[in-house]
């Protein structure tokens, strides 16, 4: 009898649990997102590569429970293709939703994945920042 | 393939002579107990039966076996019972940090309304230490609770030397044995308790049915009022299908204990021996002798729990694990907590609980497929970057 | 010859395809629902559709549905738990002098511990009278608690007028469902209650397993505390099959309630009457029209009850009483008192409750078999002296 | 099925039920008892016939429960042919004995059975004294 899970993931996080998209790292990142704590569990740090004020491409790395890792999974297919601003953009919701929803236990860590993406930005933005004024 | 179940310690599947004990109380012997007429004194005389079972397997008389829905309500009940009946002689508990929550949130419930708990710290193995109890009782002191086994980590508390020490000091002391039942042999003079906790459900009986033990003379007020029920210290229509299957599994348990808990005794054995020899960064929590003869318990460095269980599960195999990421809570579990584990040793932790069914393939197949899981997640785990 | 059961009110047998329906989750399906894995994911997914499949009957939400161990539990936890998370409010509780014990014990408990308690009479019938409920409400009032339909003498209670009256005074409103539930209709919102008590034995379900519907918003602390089931309103492993089988339970009774509500109040109307006539000085206790389908009190004087009850039982028919011959207290019911009957007559009820296998035949046969009876013991009674 | 009612009552106990002995009342008795009360649901009535200090007959009356019955008939059955010494020497317990026993909750209708007994007694006791003075 096939494992049935589905009461507690949906079909769409148990996929992303299962084949996570953009494991790992990137080499000298644009920008580069480290969030979460061993206290609560979920630790998930989030790379990204952005030129011209476009993500080509989004890596993580997550300690966390199976909502944990598909988001971490979700929100780096999302970023990729987007601009800086569309990014931001991107809501724990809107991540929750692509998944086709989480249990209401596991809505800290879309937050997480929110929390990792924006502060990867951030990151970008203040490297970028300084790398502009340092050419001024 | 067929599904491996490592979780026993969580729940049993009901033993297939169990369910025909209990199947003609649905339907054909259906009376309620406190009827006065046959369908009702047959009823009653069947409970009475399953109580007599029960109180001599642990040594009991009859009528200090109280039938309860579980082992929650029977821990309910014997905490607040006695403190309820006894608060004009003092309004001090004295637990421990790595009791279940059947007995933490009694005990933190009472506190909100004016008593007084002490929660006793353990050793790295979960031991409670005898002398610390002595040490803690007080003359406000009207009850110790510590419970005979854990659940998580499968230690066994030295109940009989607490139940000493108790007994000189003049204070009540219960136990909470839903894990030891039907597991390791209990007598309750044995071990000097004056409650003990038991649940049907853990020992191949139904889920639904429990039953507290109390000493004669032991002072403990009702935890369900209403009729007369069980010498009027537990109302409710009694779930004579339930109690009838407790008292056939207790029998069943009795008889297979000694030889059953042999052979668990030996694959846990290899299973822990497999997972330190395969796996890297492990370790086994608990004590490694005194520990119930069913339980490995491990913490898988860099690793988080749920991710491995539903890995695991993918797998066909189930487990169970003391990280918080299933609860509404984000802490871990207090209880490897409480071992001096740090978060994420303890966020790391799974839990594997043999019973009945499992043989040694089933063994051999968690040893074949965990490596590679722990592998797969390492490599995306932030907290082994620096190894990578 | 065939036993005749009339004490449905007591407990009902529990229906064949109930049976069936919780047979897999007792082996098979047997997972313990809070655990992540499959083996627990599918006795969760169980217990939530039963959740559903109640829920949706009395017209209530899902998470609005806490599942207990019966109809005790679920009165326990509706007022000690409204009383505890509402004490900061007021300590004053209405209820009325007819109510089981499952709601007067835990009030007598709650008195014990500084709470007030009204008990309102009731008139000859058993009837509550709303504007007395209004009367009694104070600032301090935090609970109303007055039964759907009484289980000794079947008297319905005006509900929802007393749900109007309690939404209007702002006071939580919880009614003692066990009675009704599966026998005549109910919608939570049409009774205007916040908290309804419901048992699963009464309608041909499980002994052993109940529930508290709370509304939303209600605040109520919990009754059993411990592990986070059930949304952290009642711990304690879920019965899964009990669960299963009131779910199903619930499901057959919706589906006949009408039909079969129909017939037995034809078949309680020829017994009232049979015996108003076969018998002399006799009496219905209880309201004429507004009553349970199914139920029959009536009081025989000069004699008593259980010496009635034990007669018939002989000859096969298994009936109850409201004396107290068989209960601890030397008291007879506290309804039938309520309802103003002398205490010999009090003694000398019997009331017949009629179920899913109540025949023409049956009712015929207690009219035959009960005549005697009563001539048998007057002949014995010091109380009909005078007329012998 | 038979019905079974044993977890309740003693098969004596239901046999003296079933067939209660000295039903009845005595025409001019030697004694009376009449003990109990409507509130607690048991009214025995004990009569006595006294011969030369000899109980020759007793009869009964009684509203109450199978216990009440029973022990009434029992007791009944007991002081027959016993001098007023003896009969006064029987107690509740004798009497619960006689009958395999009684459930606990029950025992307080032996107690009621010695007491019709003994009621009965001192009623024949004062009334024979009061013939003595009158004779005198
Ligand atoms: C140690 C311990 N105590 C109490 C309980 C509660 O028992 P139940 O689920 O029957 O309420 C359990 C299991 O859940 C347990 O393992
Ligand atoms: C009106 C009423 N309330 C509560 C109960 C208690 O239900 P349970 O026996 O399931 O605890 C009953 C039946 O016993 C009842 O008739």
């Amino acid at each position: 009898m096939a494992p049935n899970i589905r009461s507690l993931y949906s079909e769409k996080v148990m996929e992303h649990f299962k084949n996570p998209r953009n494991v790992g790292e990137i080499e000298n990142p644009d920008g580069t997102g480290h969030v979460g704590n061993p206290v609560c569990g979920d630790i998930m740090e989030l790379y990204i590569r952005v030129n011209d004020g476009v993500i080509t491409d989004a890596k993580f790395k997550t300690f966390g429970c199976g909502a944990a890792i598909a988001t971490s999974s979700m929100v780096t297919e999302m970023v990729k293709g987007k601009t800086i601003e569309e990014a931001l953009e991107i809501s724990n919701h809107a991540v929750a939703e692509a998944l086709d929803g989480l249990p209401p236990i596991k809505m800290h860590c879309s937050v997480l994945a929110e929390e990792a993406l924006k502060s990867a930005i951030d990151d970008y933005l203040n490297n970028s920042q300084g790398m502009d004024l340092e050419s001024e | 393939m067929k599904r491996v179940y490592l979780d026993y310690a969580a729940t049993t599947p009901t033993h297939p002579d169990v369910v025909t004990a209990m199947l003609p109380y649905l339907n054909d012997t259906f009376g309620n107990p406190s009827s006065i007429h046959s369908f009702g004194q047959e009823a009653k005389g069947a409970i009475e039966e399953a109580r007599e079972t029960i109180a001599a397997l642990i040594g009991a008389k009859n009528d200090e076996i109280v039938f309860t829905s579980g082992g929650t309500e029977a821990d309910n009940f014997a905490i607040k019972g006695v403190a309820y009946a006894n608060e004009h002689r003092g309004n001090h508990i004295i637990t421990n940090s790595i009791e279940h929550h059947a007995v933490i949130e009694p005990l933190k419930f009472l506190e909100r309304r004016g008593f007084k708990v002490t929660y006793l710290p353990v050793d790295q193995y979960g031991m409670v230490d005898p002398q610390g109890v002595r040490k803690a009782v007080s003359e406000k002191t009207i009850l110790i609770s510590v419970m005979h086994a854990n659940n998580e980590i499968g230690t066994i508390e030295p109940i009989a030397e607490i139940g000493r020490i108790a007994k000189e000091m003049g204070v009540y002391f219960h136990t909470d044995a839903a894990q030891t039942i039907g597991h390791i042999p209990i007598k309750v003079n044995e071990l000097g308790v004056d409650l003990l906790a038991i649940s049907a459900h853990k020992l191949y009986g139904p889920k639904g049915v429990g039953a507290l033990y109390v000493r004669k003379g032991t002072k403990v007020a009702p935890f369900m009022h209403g009729g007369e029920q069980e010498r009027r210290r537990r109302a409710s229509t009694e779930n004579v299908p339930g109690i009838v299957g407790f008292g056939k599994a207790m029998q069943i348990a009795q008889n297979e204990m000694g030889t059953e808990a042999e052979r668990l005794t030996l694959l846990r054995g290899g299973l822990i021996e497999g997972l330190l020899e395969r796996i890297d960064d492990i370790q086994l929590n608990g004590h490694p002798r005194k520990r119930l003869p069913n339980n490995v318990n491990v913490s898988v460095q860099f690793v988080e729990g749920e991710s491995m269980l539903l890995n695991l599960d993918m797998e066909g195999i189930a487990a169970s694990t003391g990280s918080a990421c299933s609860s509404s809570s984000l802490e871990p579990s207090h209880v490897l907590l409480a071992l001096g584990l740090p978060h994420e040793q303890a966020h790391g932790s799974l839990r594997f609980t043999l019973g009945r069914e499992t043989t040694e393939e089933e063994i051999e197949r968690v040893l074949e497929v965990l490596p590679p899981i722990v592998a797969k997640l390492r490599s995306m785990s932030p907290l082994l970057k620096s190894r990578v």
